[in-house]
Parts: structure tokens; sequence; C-alpha cells
């Protein structure tokens, strides 16, 4: 039954999927959303030594300590948000089964753990002037070699709240929040011009 | 060798590029290289401007940002540039511009007959006049603006866009002259990020203007030659970032400094592509600044004649332009580097006649050159008066003793006098710092102090005056700097120099020359030029107390102008140090502030302007709305329909048509905006009862409660309905406008006030759409798709919550209602949104369901007596004026509940929400309408009011308007009369009732 | 002292202008006072004046730390308006507007008040209710109001976005005719020379450091310049009046942050109405230079610098920008801060403290400016007869703790 | 413009936080054990020092921790960062 309904990314309205494919290049930078992969917010841990054992068990992957890392494995990629707040993004679909196990694994320790995949969308830039493009409104080092892949920040872009993950090979990734995306968007590609912006599938 | 104005060679110019350009109208030729100012000066344009107040003509004084006169219009329409100082501007094909504040030229400017009444315009003159009859005020003062101002701003919107960007560096310079050059090579070579930004087109500083003359040579070749080689070696360091056309504008706090980039105005009109500023703001470990000094004006009878300028300036435009300035010049100077001026002048075919220097006895290396060169010196004397119509013809040299004048006046013919009274390092970015630059007496300028950031000032801008020192100390700055930020920087040593600027004489400082006829008495002798401030103005502040240099600052207007005192302050704090008998370090500076120089609005704004200007916050069902023609309202950042008209429609029908559907079929909201926080935890409940009034560990889970909560002043801040969703996990709804700040209120509390409390909250605010279906039809709608659930009465009843499948999509249907009607409200995970929305309304179509938005909602709302938080309530309003003490629990602690017992809080009459019926069934009270009583309804004013109408509709369920109000001791006038007095005059009368007019018994939401 | 008038001024002309008198004189301090004024800004000084003027009392020290009027009174954006929401509010500042319609005249002193009207704007349909509300409530307080449509609005300042594809599109306004702006500096000097000219001795460079009390009652102030014996001592001290409260002792509930300005360049006149707008945060005029005087956002942390936050200059421009995309090209050549003392509900505290004699006036905030005149006519008041005006009464410490608050906030419209 | 150092995330620039006004006001732990006046002080008073001011800042951009900064009210500098519940660093002598 729940095939059958139909879903829309947060940037439906700007008919991405019409824009055609563009290969990043000098003079061209790429967007593309991910839409539709599973996000979990997990918070715990407060005090408490098993919690990450517990995760580790029944995600198969430990969750990242370091403030402002990310650890990757496979498919999934967890985020560090706070001492004690995680994101966990899954492939498509994937967020509900890990959610209902980890619910029961977690359900004697103080945690939670919460569905938000609906409520934020990723956009993924590549080319060679992604950050500086970024550079213009988020006040983060971006041209800094230290935030490099495995690196994470939750920070600032023009008036929207974004997570930016470095990618390989001049990619950066960008987690917004559903209501923000289409300013976001909106954004990037305003400021984006100089740089040859366009729109990916 | 020279043809017109221009000579045959020389200069930076590219004489195989010639342009074309209108200045007041009139067309003329100029080079590429050139400034506006030195097009002008070579097209022998030298009357440019007339000065603010007193409408006197005036010429081009300086060469750089200094520059208080030559004040341009640049471009009409979109690309109108007003106040542009023609020594900045570029020149390019095309340029159009013309003289401010004058009518109708500079040459010919009828305001000058103010001229006749300068003697009644002292300093503060208007504090003194313009006071009667009183209401002439307003006429005297339209004048007084007409008369102000000096360029227009733009008739049009700005067609340019503007960009900003952030940056980090481990050294910023500031001036790319040789010190600065200097800084960034040392600080580049060591692998430091480094960005060195300069305001002119071409990076060099002084280095642009040099001579042919006393050329110096650096590291063994022409100083020019070492630029360029000192500039491939910049740019061929990736780590190194060069801006021109870039103004480091602001030093802030923590190292933040911002730069203003120029991009596009240098460039003809047609081929403006892109940003036409850019904003830097660069974070920088370490900053060198090497923005170099700039040389003093001298103040004399008529010192402000067009013809008479910097020394330094009359270089520039030989050395650097190419312009043939006069044919006769004579120099004024206290010092030698004017010296090396007039050999410029005379290299360039000018004749000095004279120098006149204010030392009794010049002499010394550069001295004896200008020897060589029988150019006269007059020692011991100075320029005390000047004469011309529009331009200088000649000046009047007086001996000197000491303060007195002496011996026969003599007069000299020339058609440029080039004066210097010594340099004033730019300390304006130090000052900006936080530190305070301090006097040296023995340089007589105001030098960097001890620093209070991470900078350090080198070259010029420190009181250092001669080139191998300027870039000894770049050299070592910059080292340091990136030292300081953990590179290692290879001591390499800073190119020799030779023959550069002769051993010097000390200088003669002399900030006034004496007037024969004394201060107040003889022509005026300015020391800014840009708002007419003369020694006379400074001596009379002196002279009525205004004795602080701030207080002369602002009663005469000196350095209040767009050049911020470059030049003149100095010369003014002087004058009135020696009016009060003080030193110059007792008088002090005024505050430096930025921006360094004038930047622009647009710029600053950057992107957020138009739409970018503030997030426009959508739900997943943004695009049906607008397939369906909704009108819109912004609430907070979001766009919410209004109301959903009908072909033809107006607002009032379309809502009454909305309105009605809900009551008596079934209508359907998208009430996605409403705040969602998902609250977890084994102290959940504990936590809610200290956020919200009521108590809530009681409450079952698959349950639902209404709650309101109070800031820690008792006022209701927000309110909501909250369901227990499992032992340990609640979801909060919150309204629109307040979701962030709940959610960054209730964090605060807990991580701060009750770090022991294991609770967790998470915003799905985003994650979840909600639709609202509403209406007596609203279960049989629901109900064709949503299979899972039994929603029958019983099963499902009032203020619970259910999980189930609707049209497919995971969803939890609250069974809750805003509207007093059978209502249920679908959550699902946004992305499904669309789906289930259309399942819904397809559901719904054999009802006739229909879509409504805020307004119906509000209407819907007032006739069951439901509040709007921030529109019934304005932040001083309790739950008690609410008439909701129910929700008040009195067996626990809560935000805001000690603050209720306080006296005034706890009165029982203040002003309480009650229900108002007008008279007359059809008049509608306008909301914001004030109500008082009959018997103050005749009073005069100060009219007593009891309170105003937050909430007035026409409500369609009851066939007749409907309000809210807050009114003091409301709830106990129940039943009185009161007036609502209008602004046309009108004075609707309404009774007091209950806020609940429909359905007070809740059977119809009961259904 | 010398009268100011046209003729006097002629006069003065012909002799090189050498005959003025010092507006004030810079006396040295005397060892006691009857009342001593803490803060040479313009509520001190009209707060002298008026004791000189009202009360007959002339044995008045006005301290101030550096010069007169350098403190908020020299750097604000001036706005001028009586159109607060509630009652007691607007009688206050009301009393202020109608000395503020003689000033210039009663001080004979040119303040340059300029009744050009002050509109502010309503972005949303809740600015408009509360527009509405607020002027009506004006009008049955006696005070001048209107509120204007988008097209009205558009009419007075035709250089106004009136697009209704704006973010926030206006629709519509409250204009008070009767505000306007004045010269700041001379409202500063103006009630100097007053006071001055009725014997009160005005010393700058003298900053209190300390409050000196004998039990619960204040006997004097320590000075830079040496202590100085005053059984009454008035605080008027703005941004600093913690400072000075924790010297006696007290606590006041007072914040002081930044809040910035900035000015244009002078440009020809083309802004002749004051304009404020809340959800758009601007507020802007034309001052009779030519200059536009911008208010910029205030800081949200402690400071004492006189400095803000470059980003608050960004957000003001950018809302500026928004209302005048015309002025996109002019350009910003001065910004600056104050220091403001920010009360609980936007409202000051004009009145006794627990320490007998000791008297405060703080709490102004981002909006005391247009209060000058009023402020210091209740304060003389307060302090003469030791019980406050029935106009400064509501105004008390001690409503913060029975929760008698006049919010202003409520207004939902900026104080300035 | 500030540079806070956030105790989790480092250095961050001003506009990622937002400011909560003074530290160290405890609520009383029995709102009904203190009087009116002591109410209001707890709600209101604040110390205003100019000088070295403790206060409470948010990390509202980042990891939306609340922390405690001890900063100079006049030079704005920092001169301490530390999470709630602890001390400031003593200042090195
Ligand atoms: C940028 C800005 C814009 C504003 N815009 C407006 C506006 O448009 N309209 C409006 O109505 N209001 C406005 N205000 C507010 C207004 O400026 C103030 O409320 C008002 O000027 C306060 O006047 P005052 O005389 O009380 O304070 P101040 O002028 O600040 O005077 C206080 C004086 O006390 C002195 N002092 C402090 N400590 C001591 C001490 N220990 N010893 C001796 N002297 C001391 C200070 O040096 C200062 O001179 C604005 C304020 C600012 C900063
Ligand atoms: N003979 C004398 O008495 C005398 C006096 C002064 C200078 N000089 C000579 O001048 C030279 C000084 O060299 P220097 O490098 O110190 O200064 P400089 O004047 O050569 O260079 C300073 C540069 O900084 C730029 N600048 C200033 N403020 C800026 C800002 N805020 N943003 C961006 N750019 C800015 C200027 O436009 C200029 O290009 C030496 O050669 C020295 O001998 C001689
Ligand atoms: C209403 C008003 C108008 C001003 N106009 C100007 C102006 O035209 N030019 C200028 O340089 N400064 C102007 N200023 C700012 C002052 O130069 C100065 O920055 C301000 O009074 C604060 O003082 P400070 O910068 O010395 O600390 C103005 C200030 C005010 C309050
Ligand atoms: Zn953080």
């Amino acid at each position: 039954m729940r095939d059958t309904v139909r879903k829309e990314s947060p940037l439906i309205r700007l008919r991405l999927d019409a824009s055609g494919a563009a290969t990043p290049g000098d003079s061209i930078l790429v967007a593309q959303e991910r839409p539709f992969l599973g996000h979990l917010n997990i918070r715990g841990g407060r005090g408490d030594a098993r919690f990450a054992a517990t995760i580790a068990r029944v995600l198969g992957m430990a969750l990242p300590i370091a403030p402002n890392t990310v650890v990757c494995d496979r498919d999934r990629v967890a985020y560090w948000l706070g001492p004690d707040e995680w994101l966990l993004v899954t492939p498509a679909g994937g967020d509900t089964v890990i959610a209902d196990s980890l619910r029961e694994a977690l359900r004697d320790a103080f945690s939670a753990v919460t569905e938000v995949g609906s409520g934020q969308t990723v956009i993924v830039l590549q080319g060679r002037y992604v950050r500086e493009l970024l550079s213009k409104e988020c006040p983060l080092d971006l041209l800094s070699p230290s935030f490099g892949p495995s690196a994470c920040a939750q920070t600032r872009l023009a008036k929207a709240s974004v997570l930016l993950r470095p990618l390989e090979a001049d990619g950066m990734e960008l987690i917004v929040r559903r209501s923000f995306a289409e300013y976001v968007w909106a954004w990037l590609s305003d400021a984006g011009a100089e740089y040859g912006f366009r729109a990916g599938t | 060798m020279t043809s017109g104005h221009r000579l045959a060679e020389g200069g930076r110019i590219d004489r195989l590029k010639p342009l074309a350009f209108t200045f007041n109208g009139r067309r003329y030729g100029g080079f590429a290289g050139d400034t506006l100012a030195s097009a002008l000066l070579a097209s022998g344009v030298t009357l440019v401007a007339r000065s603010w107040k007193y409408h006197r003509p005036r010429g081009v004084v300086g060469a750089g940002v200094e520059e208080p006169n030559a004040i341009v219009q640049l471009e009409s329409g979109a690309f109108s540039v007003p106040n542009a100082r023609a020594t900045e501007v570029s020149l390019y094909e095309g340029l159009t511009a013309r003289s401010v504040n004058c009518w109708p030229g500079p040459e010919i400017d009828f305001m000058a007959l103010v001229q006749l009444f300068s003697g009644l315009m002292p300093a503060g003159f208007y504090y003194k006049t313009f006071m009667w009859p009183r209401r002439l005020w307003k006429k005297y003062e339209h004048y007084i603006r007409k008369a102000s101002g000096l360029g227009e701003a733009p008739a049009v919107a700005d067609a340019s866009t503007y960009d900003k960007m952030n940056a980090y560096c481990d050294v910023l310079v500031a001036g790319a002259g040789p010190a600065g050059l200097a800084a960034a090579l040392a600080a580049g070579r060591s692998g430091a990020r480094v960005i060195v930004a300069d305001e002119q087109a071409e990076f060099g500083g002084s280095l642009l203007s040099l001579g042919s003359a006393p050329l110096p040579r650096i590291g063994g070749r022409a100083a020019g030659h070492w630029l360029d080689a000192a500039l491939r070696e910049l740019r061929a360091m990736p780590n190194v970032r060069m801006l021109p056309r870039s103004t480091v504008f602001g030093y802030h706090d923590a190292n933040y400094l911002t730069i203003a980039e120029r991009r596009h105005d240098h460039l003809p009109l047609g081929e403006r592509a892109g940003c036409r500023e850019r904003i830097w703001r660069v974070r920088a470990r370490r900053v060198v600044l090497a923005t170099g000094a700039i040389e003093r004006p001298l103040v004399f009878g008529n010192n402000d004649r067009p013809g008479i300028m910097l020394a330094s300036a009359a270089s520039t435009y030989v050395n650097r332009y190419g312009v043939r300035l006069a044919s006769r010049a004579v120099v004024f100077t206290n010092n030698d580097s004017a010296y090396g001026s007039a050999l410029d002048l005379y290299h360039a075919g000018i004749e000095v006649a004279a120098i006149v220097d204010s030392r009794r006895s010049p002499g010394g290396e550069v001295v004896q050159k200008v020897r060589d060169a029988s150019i006269e010196i007059i020692g011991g004397s100075v320029v005390v008066d000047t004469r011309g119509r529009r331009h200088l013809s000649a000046v009047r040299v007086v001996q000197m003793d000491g303060e007195r004048l002496t011996g026969r006046p003599r007069h000299i013919e020339c058609g440029l006098l080039a004066m210097s009274g010594g340099w004033s390092p730019v300390v304006h970015l130090h000052a900006q710092s936080g530190a305070r630059p301090r006097f040296d007496v023995a340089r007589a300028c105001f030098v960097p102090g001890e620093a209070i950031q991470g900078e350090r000032s080198a070259g010029a801008c420190n009181g250092t005056f001669d080139l191998e020192s300027c870039m000894g100390e770049g050299a070592a700055a910059g080292a340091q700097a990136a030292a300081l930020s953990g590179f290692v920087a290879r001591a390499t040593k800073p190119p020799a120099v030779e023959a550069s600027a002769p051993k010097a004489q000390p200088l003669q400082p002399l900030w006034l020359v004496p007037s024969p006829r004394g201060v107040s008495r003889g022509p005026r002798q300015f020391v800014d030029f840009q708002n007419d401030v003369s020694a006379s103005d400074i001596a009379l502040a002196a002279r009525e107390g205004y004795r602080s240099i701030e207080h002369v600052k602002r009663y005469t207007a000196l350095g209040f102008g767009t050049d911020q005192g470059k030049l003149g302050n100095i010369n003014g704090m002087a004058i009135l140090a020696r009016e009060l008998g003080q030193e110059i370090s007792a008088t002090g500076t005024t505050t430096f502030r930025p921006n360094y120089t004038p930047v622009t609005f647009g710029a600053i704004a950057g992107r957020d302007v138009g739409e970018l200007f503030e997030p426009v916050r959508t739900t997943a069902l943004h695009a049906w709305h607008e397939e369906r023609g909704a009108v819109f309202e912004n609430v907070g950042q979001w766009k919410r329909p209004r109301y959903f008209p009908r072909d033809g429609e107006s607002m009032h029908e379309a809502v009454r048509r909305e309105c009605l559907a809900a009551r008596n079929g079934v209508a359907i909201m998208d009430a996605s905006t409403l705040g969602k926080i998902d609250i977890q935890g084994p102290d959940a409940a504990t936590f809610l009862d200290l956020v919200y009034t009521n108590a809530w560990r009681k409450l079952a889970a698959g349950r639902c409660r209404y709650g309101i909560m109070l800031d820690e002043n008792g006022m209701v801040m927000d309110d909501g309905v909250t369901t227990r969703l499992a032992e340990n996990r609640y979801l909060m709804t919150t309204t629109t406008g307040g979701a962030a700040r709940v959610l960054a209120w209730m964090e605060r509390w807990l991580q701060t006030e009750w770090p022991n409390l294991k609770v967790y909250n998470t915003s799905v605010t985003d994650h979840y759409a909600t639709a609202a279906i509403v209406g007596p039809r609203s279960r049989e709608v629901l109900s064709a798709v949503c299979s899972d659930i039994d929603l029958s009465a019983a099963a499902f009843p009032f203020m619970s919550c259910r999980q189930g499948a609707v049209a497919g999509a995971a969803a939890r249907v609250m069974r809750i209602s805003f509207s007093g009607e059978l209502a249920y409200e679908v959550n699902v995970p946004a992305n499904e949104a669309r789906h289930v929305w259309d399942a819904l309304l397809a559901a719904g179509a054999a009802n006739g369901i229909t879509p409504y938005g805020t307004e119906a909602m509000h209407v819907l709302r007032a006739e069951k007596g439901y509040i709007i938080v921030g529109q019934d309530t304005d932040g001083s309003v309790t739950p008690a004026d609410l008439g909701m003490e129910w929700l008040v629990s009195k067996d626990k602690d809560f935000i805001g509940r000690r603050s209720l017992l306080r006296p005034d809080t706890a009165r029982d009459d203040r002003k309480q929400l009650v229900g108002l019926l007008s008279e007359d069934p059809s008049v509608v009270i306008p909301e914001g309408s004030q109500l008082v009583d009959d018997a103050s309804a005749s009073a005069s004013a100060p009219v007593p009011m009891l309170g105003h109408v937050t909430s007035s509709y026409e409500s369609p369920a009851l066939g007749r308007s409907i309000a809210l109000a807050l009114v003091k001791a409301g709830r106990r006038r129940t039943g009185e009369m009161l007036l609502a007095p209008l602004r046309d005059g009108r004075r609707i009368r309404a009774r007091i009732v209950s806020p609940v007019f429909l359905d007070p018994e809740g059977t119809r939401q009961n259904a | 002292m010398n009268r100011y008038s046209i003729f006097t001024l002629a006069r003065n002309a012909l002799g090189g202008h050498r005959g003025w008198q010092a507006a004030w004189r810079s006396p040295e301090p005397k060892r006691r006072y009857d009342v001593v004024i803490v803060g040479g800004g313009g509520h001190g000084l009209a707060t002298a004046y008026y004791l000189a003027r009202e009360h007959g009392i002339t044995n008045v020290a006005v301290l101030e730390k550096g010069w007169i009027g350098g403190g908020n009174t020299g750097r604000n954006t001036t706005i001028v308006r009586s159109n607060y929401l509630w009652d007691e509010a607007t009688h206050l500042y009301e009393k202020s507007l109608k000395l503020w319609e003689g000033l210039s005249q009663e001080l004979n002193y040119n303040v340059m008040f300029s009744q050009r009207g002050v509109l502010n704007l309503g972005h949303t349909l809740q600015d408009m209710r509360d527009i509405e509300r607020r002027v009506n409530a004006n009008r049955l307080n006696g005070v001048d109001g209107e509120v204007l449509t988008t097209v009205q609005v558009k009419a007075m300042v035709p250089i106004i976005n009136d697009s209704a594809h704006a973010r926030y599109p206006i629709l519509g306004a409250s204009l008070q005719r009767r505000g306007g702006t004045a010269r700041h500096d001379a409202v500063a000097w103006g009630f100097a020379r007053g006071a001055d000219s009725r014997g009160v001795d005005i010393i700058q460079n003298c900053e209190v450091t300390g409050i000196r009390r004998d039990g619960g009652r204040v006997t004097g102030v320590d000075t830079s310049r040496g202590f100085i014996e005053a059984d009454r001592v008035g605080v008027v001290a703005a941004g600093h009046c913690g400072v000075l409260a924790s010297m006696a002792g007290i606590r006041l509930p007072i914040e002081s942050h930044p809040l910035q300005a900035l000015v244009s360049e002078p440009i020809k006149p083309v802004l002749d109405t004051v304009v404020m707008s809340n959800a758009v945060h601007g507020y802007i005029s034309q001052a009779d230079k030519g200059d536009l005087v911008i208010g910029a956002g205030i800081d949200a942390y402690v400071g004492y610098g006189q400095r803000g936050s470059f980003s608050t200059i960004e957000g003001t421009l950018a809302a500026i920008v928004e209302l005048f995309p015309t002025f996109s090209r002019v350009r910003m050549n001065r910004q600056w801060a104050g220091i403001v003392d920010v009360s609980p509900d936007a409202c000051p505290i004009i009145g006794l403290t627990p320490v007998k004699g000791l008297y405060f006036n703080c709490g102004w905030g981002t909006g005391g400016f247009k209060a000058t005149p009023g402020s210091g006519w209740v304060f003389a008041h307060t302090i003469a007869r030791g019980v406050p005006h029935e106009l400064n009464a509501s105004f008390s410490l001690e409503r913060f703790a029975t929760g008698r608050l006049i919010d202003e906030h409520g207004a939902a419209a900026v104080a300035h | 413009m500030l540079m806070i150092a956030c105790p989790w995330c480092g250095p961050r620039e001003q506009t990622e936080f937002a400011y909560g006004g003074e530290a160290h006001i405890a609520r009383p732990a029995d709102p009904d054990a203190v009087d009116d006046a002591q109410w209001a002080d707890y709600l209101f008073m604040r110390t205003n020092p100019k000088g070295c001011h403790r206060e409470q800042w948010n990390h509202a951009f980042g990891c939306r921790r609340w922390f405690n900064v001890e900063r100079d009210t006049l030079s704005y500098r920092i001169t301490s960062v530390y999470k709630p519940g602890e001390r400031p660093a003593e200042p090195a002598a």
C-alpha cells in the first residue's frame, strides 16, 4: 500500500528533473537535489556509556564522537550535530527500519530517535568554485584545507541554517530544512551565476 | 614639449588610447589611465565645483581620496553616482559627469550671491537666528534644506547587483605602496595566506607618482621595474590575493576588517557585467597597515582658489598623469618634501617662480638641487593671501618673524600654488581598531600609538617618510605578521634603496599662517574646504565655550564632510589648541570611525534585497495553493493562504463561503506551518509541567491537551495542543510565528536551568505536513481514505490521537479543533503531503470539500472565542486576563507562576478578554478600535479608555458581526454597553458579552 | 548672556564676531551644591535648567565626565514623536512634545525642531491592527495621529517602495504630523546655555566615581575632580546608569547595549518625512545638511564600547535599500554607536530610589531623545519636591516588583 | 564582530550565535519563598557591569548548545568560555 504513495521533494516546484544533466567544469557549477533519503535525528549518550555501544551494534557503525565530523559507512553517513545529537542519513526508505530497531535497542536508555527525512533535503554542489560561492554568505573558513572530507559543520548560509559536508573533488553537500530549501536554492543560483551555476539531475 | 595642458610624454597614461568624456555638458578628451580629475586638469578645466556654504569657486586640491572639493555627479539614471570624487574616478569612454551644488554651473553660480552675506554666516549662525516668528521656521528650513546637500540620489532603482565575500587570512595588508608591497612579499614568501588591498586602480601607491628627476632605485633597478617585478611575484603566489580598487573601510573588533572592492565603475557603461561592488569581510590573524600619508594643506588667506593644490598632488598630476598644470608655479612649504615637487614641476617644463619656505634658512641636498635649477627660494616667508577670480593669478608673500609678519608684501604671479604643510600619516584604521594615535612633536603629526589588536603600521602611515625605511618597515612587519601566524618567514633583507629622499631638514610646524588683519577680520583662511570652515570659525567656537575638539567639530562642521577631514582636521585641532593655549596632544583628535571612505549602501545590503530580503518559507502544499489562486498572507517568514477566491469573488465573499463550508459541510486547511516539537525522555511530563501552566502527568497516551505557556513575567507567550504519543513522548504544537522561539526557549531552560531533566526536543515542523479537515462531514471524508482507524466518536473521541494510514501514507491523526467543529488534523511526512491532500480533496469532492485560508480560520476560531496569541494578546496579558484560570494549575510550579502572584498581576480589574456585539449587527467594529464608556464618550481629551478591540469579523454562522476585546474589568461589565469612537466621527455602540459566541457546550466538536 | 537674533548677529558681524560671550561658563566645581546632576546629556542639562527656571533652585552643578552632549544626545537619530501606545507613556512624551514646540524661543537657541511628520509603516495585518489601536488611543489622548493607506504613504514619500510584490509590502502607516526631528547637539547646548545663565555650573571632564551616603541618605559624590557635597543627587547618565547605581549600592533592571547609527554623504533633499519600519527594521530621515540619518539595530549583547557589530549595519542597510531602492547608490559616510540603557518594558525609570536624596532618571533606551525637555521637566519636579510629578509617577522603580509594567514592547513599534 | 569559541565546535563567527544575557542568575528554588522584591531581583535586576561580564550564548546556527562566556563589555574581548555548570577559568596570572 505504501508504495503507491507519490512523493514530492522540497524542491519540486523548481522542476529540477527537467533541467537536464550538466558536468561541472571551470565555468560550470552544478547543483543537484538528492531527495527522499532517510534522515534520522538521534539523541542520547549523556552520561551513558552503553548508548554508543548499542548504536554501534545496531547500525554496524559507530557515531562520530569528535565534534563536526562524520562517519561514513557504505551508503550511510552519520553526522555529529552536538555532544548528544547526531544525524544519520540513509538510502531512501532505510530510515524506518533502522529507527525501529534503534528504538527497540535503546528502549531503556535515555535517548530519542526521530524521523526528520521529510523535513530536510540534500543539495550537492560540484565544481571548482563551490567553496568560493558558499564563502559569500557562510562565515566558516571554507578555503582552509582543514575543512575536508570527514568534516561537517552546521552553520549559516545567508539567512538559513545549513549542514555542510565536503565531498571529494570540489564537492560540497548541503543539508537544508524543507521550508528553507527554495530560499537556499534561489540564493545559490543568484550568487552562483558568476560561476555558471546550473541545476543537474 | 607640451601641447596645451598635457605633457608630451611621461606618466602612466596611455596616449594611444584616447577617451572622450563630458563634463557639465561639454565634451573633453583624456587617456586611459587618467582619472576624471587629471583629465579635467589636462583639459584646462580647473574650476570644478562650488563650496558648500559660501559657493566659492573651487578646484582640485588633491589627487586621491583626500579630495574635498572636486565632488561630481557621475552619469545619470540607473548608473548615477552622487558625490563621486573626481580624483578617484577612473576615466572611461563616454563618461559623463557634472558639478554639484551650483546653478547653473560652477563658472556662473547664482547661489554665489550668498557670499555677500557670508559675514552673517559664521559657524553656528543658524542656532542664533531663524527663530522669529516661530511659524516661519518651516519656511526658513525649507530654504536651508534646498541649499544643503551635494549630489543627488538617483531617481530610479539601481540596476546593478552587489556581492559579498567572507575571507580568512593570515596577513591582511592594507595599502600597496612600497611599504605594503614589501610586507606582502615578505608574508607571501612564507606561505601565509595573504590579502593585499589597495584603493587605487593600480598597486604601487606613491611609487606611481615618482618623477623622472630624483628617481630612486630599488634593489638596484629603477623603482618602476622593481614595482613590476614585485607585482609579478605576488601574482604568481597562489597564497596571495590581490585586491585593487579595494578600500579597507572598517577595522572592527577581533581583527575583522571590511573591504569594498569596486569592480565596475572604471568600465564604460556598456561593458559592465556581473556585480558592481563586492564587500569583503576579512578575518585576519594579523594586519599590516601600510596606508601611507596625506599631505597637509596650509591655512592662509584665500587658500581655496582653483589653482592651489597640495604639492604632492601637483607631482602626481605631472608625473603620473602627464598634466601640465600651469605655466608658472609657486611652491609654499614648511618642509623639504615640496622641494621634490618643485623639481617635478621644473622637469615638466613648468616655471617655478619661487619656493616660499616658512623656515628661515632651508638647506640640505634637495634644497641644493632646487637652487641648482635656479629656482628662487624665499626663506622665512609665507603666503598670506592670493588673488584671482575663478582661478589663482597671484600670491602675496610676506616675511615672517616668529608669529609676526614683517617687511613689504611681494606679489608673485602664478597659475599654480603647490603647498605643503607636512604630512599626516593615515592612522585611521589603526584608530578604528581601538588604538589611540599619539601626537609626535618631533615629526609634528599623529602617529600610531600602542596596538590594541593584532596590527602594526609600516611606512608613511607610521610616520616614516623615507622610502628605504618605509620598505624596511614593511618587510619587517610582513615577516613578523607571518611569523605570528605560525609561518616561517625567511629573513630577506629589504631591497636597498638608492637616492631616495635625501636627508631631510626638519619641518617647521605651521598650522596657521598669521593673517595681516587678524584671523577674524582678514581674508578667510580655510581649514575644511568642503564645509567652508575657516580659522576664524574655530576661534569663534573656542570663544563661545565650545572648547572640546568634539564640540568644535559639531559647532563648525569641521571634518563632517564626505572627506571626513582628511586634509583639514589636523590643522583645525592645532588651531584650536593654540586658541586654548594647549598642546595639540591635549586637544587630541576627534574619533576616527568607519568608513575610511564612503561605501555604497547597495554593496553593504548585498544580496539581501528583493526576493532574498528574507527567506520565503512555504509548505509542501504551496504549489497547490498557487494553482488554486490563493491570496497569501505573510506570517513571520511563511506564506500562508489567506483565502481562495473563486472567479470574481471578493475576499469577503470567499471567506464567507469558506466559513459556511466548515460549519455546514466540510472544509480543509493547510496547517503545516504550525510549529511541531517532538519531546522525548523520562522527564518529558515533568518538563511540560514547567513550561505549560496546566498539568501534564496524568494525560493518557493517545490523548491531546491544550496548553498555554508564559514568560517568566507571567505573560502569555504561546499556546497550542500537545499530544502524548507514548509514555515518554509528546508532540507539541506551537503558533506559526512562535515555533523557533519556543524551541529555543525550552532548550535554554533545559540546558541552563534544569540540565538534569532527561528530555530531548527535536523540531519536526518541517517533517510533517498537516491538513485540518473540518466540518460535520469531515468524518465521512476522512473515512474514505483511512480504513485502519476507527473514526467513530466512541473509538476516537475529541482530543485524542490515532496512528494509521491515510491515503496510504503513515499518518498521525488528531481529533482536535480550532473551529469548534468536528475536525481532524492529519499529519503526514511532508514529502507525501501532496499525495494525501489530493486524496482528501478527491474523497471530499462529493461533499463539496472547500479549502480555506487563515482569514476563515480566524473567523471560525473567533466565533468560539479562541485566542490568537499576538492578536488577542500583546505581551501584557495573563491567563486570568483571558479567562483561562482553569488552565492554571495550583499544585505545581511553572515558568511565570510566581509573577502571577504580584499585586498588580493578580488584580481582578485588569484588562480581560470579552466578547462584543455591536448594537447594529451589520456593523463590524474595526480591529484596533478603542473602547470608552458612555460617560466619557463626549469628554474632551484625554478620554479614559477601557480597552480595545482585538479581533472583529462578520460571522456567517451567526449572521452578524462579532468581536473580541480586552476591556478593563471586562468580565464584571458583561452586559454593559460601550462605545467605539472611530476616527471618522462615528461611534459604534456595542455590548459586552461572553467571548464564546457559538456552541458553548461544545456539542459540535464532540460530535 | 548675549541674546541671539539676526540683529545681534549683524551687529557682531561688524566686529568680526569677536563680541560673543561663551554660551556657558567653564567654572571650577564648588565644594557644595544644593543639587548635583550626574550626566551632562540633554536630560541632565534640561533637568538643571528646569530646576532653576521652574523651581528656583540654582545652586546646581551638572557633572559631565566628558563633554556635554557627547553621550546618546550627540549620537541619536533625533526622531521626536509622542504617539506611544500606553496612556502613561503618551502623556509623558506629549508633555515633551509640547515643550519642544516652543523650545527654540524659550531657550533663545534654535534647536531646529522640525515637525516634518513621522511615519510608522505597517507591513503585516497585525502591524496594521497595532497601528489602528495606537492611533485611536493617541487621538483619544489628545495626540494627533492618522492612519494612511499605501497610496497615501506613496504620495507623501514618492521614493518609497510601494510594490505589492515586495517581500513585506507596505500595507499602510501611522502618521504623526507634529512629530519630526531636532538638531541634537543644539538641544544640549541650548539647555546648557539656559541653565548656565540661571546660575547652574556646568562642569565638564568631571567623572563621578563614587556616590557617598550616610546610612540611608546621600551626602555627595566623589569625582575625578574631588568630592562634591550635595544632599540631592540626580543621576541622568543613560548608558552608564547601571555603573552609577552600583556605586550607590543599588541594582537596576537595566542593560546597556550598543545602538548604532549611520549617515550617508549629503545629498539634495529627497526625503521630507521621518520613516520608520518595524517589520523591515529600518528608520530614516534626512537631516537639514542633506545627509540621510539612519538608525541601525541594537546589538543583543551588553556593550559599553560605543560600537556595535558590522552585521547589524548590513541588516539595516538591506532594509533601507528594500524600502528605498533609489538609495542603493547613495554611500554611507560614517557610522557610530551609543550606549542605550534598556529596561524590561522599554519605558524609563524616573524617580526615587531606596537611598534618600538620590534620584534616578534612566531606562530611556533607544528612544529618549524626544523626551529630553519633558524628562528634564518632570525630573526637576521630582528632585525639587521629593515626590514624582503625576506624569512620571507610574515610571517608578517599584513597578518591577508589583508587576505594573508599562509594556511599550506591546506597541510593536520601535521605540525611537 | 566577535569570534566566539563554542566549547564544542570551536571558534565561530558571532552571527552564528544568539545572546542570552547575564549568566549565573539562578531561578529561586522555591519561588514562593521569595518576596516580590526578591522575585523582581531575579527577573529584572542585572549587574550590567562596565568590564568583566559573564553571559550566556547559544550556538544557534551550529550545535544549538548554550554555554557561558566571560567578556569585557568595554573592550569586547572574550576572556573565557565555559560550559553550563562550570566556572570560568581563572585568568592567567
Ligand atoms: C544610535 C541611537 C539612536 C537613537 N535614536 C533616537 C531617536 O531617534 N529618538 C529618540 O527619541 N531617542 C533616540 N535615541 C535615544 C536617545 O539618544 C537617548 O535616550 C537620550 O539621548 C538620552 O539622553 P540622556 O541625556 O539621558 O543621556 P546621554 O546623552 O547619554 O547623557 C548621559 C551623560 O552622562 C554622562 N556620564 C555617564 N557616566 C558618568 C559619570 N560617572 N560621571 C559623569 N558623567 C557621566 C555621559 O558622558 C553622558 O554625557 C537613540 C540613541 C542612540 C544611541
Ligand atoms: N618626503 C616626504 O616627506 C614623504 C612623506 C610621505 C611619504 N613619502 C613617501 O611615500 C612613500 C610611502 O610609502 P607607503 O607605502 O608607506 O605609502 P604609499 O602612500 O606609497 O601607499 C599607501 C597606499 O595605501 C593606499 N591606501 C590608503 N588607505 C587605504 C585603505 N584604507 N584601503 C586600501 N588602500 C589604502 C593608498 O591609496 C596608497 O596606494 C615612501 O616612498 C615615502 O618616501 C615621502
Ligand atoms: C543626527 C546626526 C547627524 C550626523 N551627521 C553627520 C554628518 O553629516 N557627517 C559626519 O561626519 N558625521 C555625522 N554625524 C556623526 C558624528 O560625526 C559622530 O559620529 C557622532 O556624533 C558620534 O560621535 P563619535 O563618532 O565621535 O563617537 C551625525 C550624527 C548625528 C547624531
Ligand atoms: Zn557549537
